[in-house]
């Protein structure tokens, strides 16, 4: 078991599933002889050649779809958008092409990609290059949506969303390529859907996905070193489709909820898990279920305002607090 | 060409024809529903090209004008008609509906409804051919108002730029839905677009089932040596509407009849009867058999067919039971 | 006080506001010689020219980004995108240019554009046009969304959307061009914000925006004969913001919720009043609230399955009537 | 382009390049926050292409390499300086950054983080310009590699058919971040790339000032002259890597070696002290009084600047009280 890097982990599941399968290919702006941006696909243009390991235009739908087009032929492409906000442009070949090919076609064609891409807000890169779009990627029927929080995650999402024959979207972070955690030297592959519980507890349960988990882990100690509170964390590392019978079973629980997403509240993640709340366990509840969600603005450039837009462990302690009277 | 392919193109394009006017037909009747896009008058286009090529073999993907492409490629006429009747016979099962014909067993990989969609997939298709070392091409037809699209701009740099064998056929009708083409597009010629792409291109007549598939062979050719995509105008009129809900007013009669004047059907029967090939009764009994193979063999075969059952409303939505979904089979 | 059509509606506010201030242009494929798909532009380019009604090329990106350039002049385009499911297309300038210059310039700039499309499954288009969409537009800072259920707010929507000084997607339905309904003779304007109570009822509410309403609106008469069951229903015509007030004034005397969408329910306006609903006055609450929503697929062309996918009257009065045990 | 004019773009041009590189400076000290995108090496591109154009008259946009453009504009660098220290005097108060400066007062429309975003805003300012009447022109300078954007062909299309006033101004320094042009891009000559839209182009070399002018000046007329858009590729090169964050180590030294030995200012430099316009301590001097300009009136403004009150946040989201949005203010 060793500890390695976020990316370190994306770039490990890359590399065995382009040894184990010739038709799994990567490709992206930059992703070759650069590496990637983040180094997700370090050293592989070296290993497994130009028609392996393809650095593109910037023409996000063009690629994408080129990228569609070649997976109704079997061919497996790992797609980088080097970051999420570039994914508008590719909507239409992600969400008119490979999430609707099988439907429209009555299951003879699947267009089995994977698409990566970096969302949420990192170091004042403002506006146009802070959203967090996963709510964007959730609603629509065809894709599956799975957001790794640790390395762990990262390498075996990557993998499973490799082999299975839907389109994945993976919806990594910029902050968080950098992040160390442990992963088997065993090759292991994580399954797309379901959640996983990060922390056992019994006064409340903080949902998080991606960066937020970590936020509502350091809640979490805060609330029991300083408050008492015994908060059980639940990841959400699968949001399309979530798992409605795990968020129902923790508030069973704990009979009280808040989920903590980065981006802002408006039909967003924590929104939907509200509602999924409120169908399945409404009456379990002892207290309204909150969000702890980003301010509802472009995100600033000046480092003060843009910490001030996005929500953070503190913001959950408050919330419970509030929530339990504490 | 020969006589006798010259023979079959005719009976195939007129049986297109007599295909298409039926839709036409059960669509007023209301035996089809949604968008209907008829292909009469550029039969020329896709015969001509996929002759010329290998249907079955060679991967052709198109826009929504689709049905008769799907039939070139060797989809059976009875289940592309069951599926604009909404049927589980039909190819694509009832869900996709004519802008959504598949026949991924005869390599035609679909109809799509969003211009200029199909661009990057056929790149894409063409790129896995590539990798995976056969010597089948992609075809991609599309109309003239679809190279507005950005997507016409990223794919043709994309094939080109790593050689993908790829053919793409402009069916150039003149119009996007009413927009006449002078009126969207600043550089009328299509084929002289894709210089800034330096794809060997070449503009022919589309009503003129030889001239296109002697042009569609050079283009074929081309691609399968492995020299990369190539870009191939045809000059075409669609006699309809857009759409079955299209009034077609924005044309004038001296225009249509112009182009009617050019049928590809009727030129070509012309030829055959003026060469003595075939006589003009022999035309008149090869159409009744296309009438009734259409009655009683292929609109019979949609009618009886079953519908989809709705509890199965959820299926195709998703893979089934996907081992890696929850984490791998082994 | 003239009974006229949706589309006329839509087509006089187009008239009345060229008329009024030359720098107000209208654009899209097939709406200037053609007088657009849903006539929504009919008449209007022999009336102002060519410089004015525009058929644009199939270029979704391309001249949705045109009109917003245009807007930063104080030009005041009306955009057309003839089907919602083109539009992913353009959510790159959009969401990118227009929802965020204004932000990130501080001020500086604004894009007063109005994009309108038509949203919902009509007859048997398929799953590349029965997109709704809604829900996309309305969880991005810095755009506004509004979707008229009748031709008199499909008129005075489009008007004040017009002179309103921030971006605004109006979303229709081609379900309803030809529905009738009454629109003032004179001129007025319709508030882009609030919510509007289109009947009042005391034991549950029903709240829907477009098509929608009118489901409630016949569920709430057949709950009102056949169940004695008094529905207040609540038109939700602005999408964003939402408004949380009207929202939480209606539960508090009613108690009970119910939320009528077209869209598939994850991460939609179902999933969002529900939210605001547990936010505002959870304790109010004498039931789980409720979503009617569509099924989780991309829309079928069979017609029976596609009626299957889409909500309607009768499963509005069916959740009802579960929730009130009647 | 007479002696003064050589002289003042001479300093403007050194202004330039100090300011970036105290930019680079900032950065390293952390003063300076998110991407930096530094326009060392490319100066006479901006300078040569407004001075033959009337910067605050005419309209520009461009991407993220957006200091010096604004400032050739008229914007006050000291703002300029301010937004990067994101500060509330910075020209975007503080919310846009080095890739948003705004200046509208100077008709500098922005700088823009999406690659190819500006060429449909471009367009569109152009159109508005023509609405209403004015003699003004748009210029928008974007990179080679965002010429692969969908949008880069729609707006070029559409600029054609409706003949705007927008001239783009290819700023080709050949890479796209880390790749090079001739792994992007299947026609490297930007310029031969327009002909699929029927408008005037030229490539010019960007390095020289002088030749930049007269290309500039002959497109400035086209466009100013009514007779629509026109596109000019400038060969240039940048100096630093793409942005703070890249290692710029796909560039081979001898490669950057031949650039710098072309440097812009160098270049003008040597003619005017050759041809006895200017002496070396003139250079000099000047350069010392645009180090101290920076240093005692530029970075003190910035560093003394407040920053925005975090009570403002949600300002500048949507319009303040618009009476539109209640229905109205009759
Ligand atoms: C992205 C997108 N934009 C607009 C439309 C509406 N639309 C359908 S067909 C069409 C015209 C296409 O014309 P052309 O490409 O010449 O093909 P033709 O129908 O003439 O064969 C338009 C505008 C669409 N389906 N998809
Ligand atoms: C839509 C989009 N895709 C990708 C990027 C990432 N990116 C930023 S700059 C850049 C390279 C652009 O190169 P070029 O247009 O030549 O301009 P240069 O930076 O060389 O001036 C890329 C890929 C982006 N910002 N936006
Ligand atoms: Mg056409
Ligand atoms: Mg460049």
């Amino acid at each position: 078991m060793a500890e390695i890097m976020y990316w370190e982990a994306i770039r490990r599941a890359h590399d065995e599933e382009m040894a184990n399968d010739p038709l799994v290919i990567c490709m992206g702006e930059d992703i070759a002889v650069a590496g990637g941006t983040y180094k997700a696909t370090q050293g592989l243009y070296d290993k497994y050649g130009a028609e392996r390991v393809i650095d593109t235009p910037i023409s996000e739908n063009g690629y994408t779809g080129l990228g569609i087009g070649a997976s109704f032929l079997g061919v497996r492409p790992i797609i980088e958008i080097m970051s999420v906000n570039f994914a508008w442009l590719a909507m239409d070949q992600l969400f008119n092409s490979a999430a609707k090919v099988r439907y429209m076609s009555g299951g003879q064609l699947t267009a089995p990609v994977v698409v990566r891409s970096p969302g949420g807000t990192a170091h004042q890169l403002g506006a146009q290059h802070s959203a967090r779009m996963e709510k964007i990627f959730m609603g629509i029927a065809g894709l599956r949506v799975v957001t790794p929080s640790s390395p762990k995650q990262a390498y075996g999402l990557l993998k499973s969303a490799v082999r299975c024959n839907d389109p994945v979207f993976i919806n990594e972070h910029e902050l968080m390529y950098n992040m160390k955690g442990e992963v088997a030297d065993e090759e292991f592959f994580h399954p797309l859907e379901g959640s996983e519980i990060t922390r056992e507890g019994r006064d409340v349960t903080l949902f998080g996905y991606n960066i937020s988990v970590h936020w509502c882990m350091q809640a979490a100690d805060i609330l029991a070193n300083q408050f008492a509170i015994d908060a059980e964390v639940v990841d959400l590392y699968a949001l399309a489709p979530l798992d409605r019978a795990g968020i129902a079973a923790s508030v069973r629980k704990t009979h009280r909820a808040v989920i903590v997403e980065e981006a802002e509240p408006a039909v967003g993640v924590g929104a939907e898990v509200m509602a999924i709340i409120n169908e399945e366990c409404f009456f379990e509840l002892d207290a309204a279920p909150q969000r702890v969600s980003a301010v509802h603005v472009p995100i600033p450039y000046n480092h003060a305002l843009e910490k001030a837009a996005i929500p953070n462990a503190n913001d959950v302690v408050m919330a419970v607090r509030k929530m339990l009277g504490k | 060409m020969n006589v006798a392919d010259k023979k079959r193109l005719l009976r195939e394009m007129l049986f297109a024809r007599r295909f298409e006017e039926r839709c036409y037909e059960a669509y007023v009747e209301r035996k089809i529903g949604g968008f209907l896009h008829l292909y009469s008058g550029e039969e020329a286009c896709a015969h001509g090209v996929l002759d010329a090529a290998k249907p079955g073999h060679d991967y052709v993907i198109t826009s929504y004008r689709d049905h008769i492409h799907a039939i070139k490629c060797g989809a059976d006429p009875r289940k592309v008609m069951a599926e604009l009747y909404a049927k589980e016979t039909g190819s694509s099962r009832g869900r996709g509906g004519s802008m959504h014909i598949f026949d991924v067993g005869h390599r035609f990989m679909g109809g799509y409804a969003l211009v200029g969609g199909p661009f990057p997939l056929a790149a894409g298709i063409a790129k896995a051919i590539k990798m995976k070392g056969g010597d089948e091409i992609c075809i991609c037809f599309l109309g003239d108002a679809a190279n507005n699209q950005g997507t016409f701009h990223e794919s043709l740099n994309m094939a080109r730029l790593w050689e993908l064998p790829v053919l793409y056929v402009c069916e150039n009708n003149l119009y996007g839905i009413g927009t006449r083409i002078d009126r969207s597009t600043a550089v009328i010629d299509q084929y002289k677009r894709v210089s800034g792409y330096n794809i060997p291109s070449a503009q022919e007549d589309g009503q003129d089932i030889e001239k296109v598939f002697k042009a569609a062979k050079k283009a074929v050719n081309h691609v399968r040596s492995g020299k990369g995509p190539y870009f191939l105008e045809l000059m075409t009129y669609r006699y309809r509407g857009h759409s079955m809900s299209d009034s077609n007013a924005y044309r004038s009669k001296g225009e249509e009849r112009m182009w009617s004047n050019r049928d590809p059907i009727i030129m070509l029967r012309d030829r055959l009867i003026e060469a003595g090939h075939i006589s003009k009764a022999d035309y008149k009994a090869m159409d009744n058999e296309i009438l009734d193979e259409i009655e009683d063999d292929i609109i019979a075969f949609a009618e009886s067919s079953p519908q989809p059952r709705v509890d199965e409303l959820e299926k195709y939505t998703l893979a089934e039971n996907d081992p890696w979904v929850y984490g791998g089979g082994r």
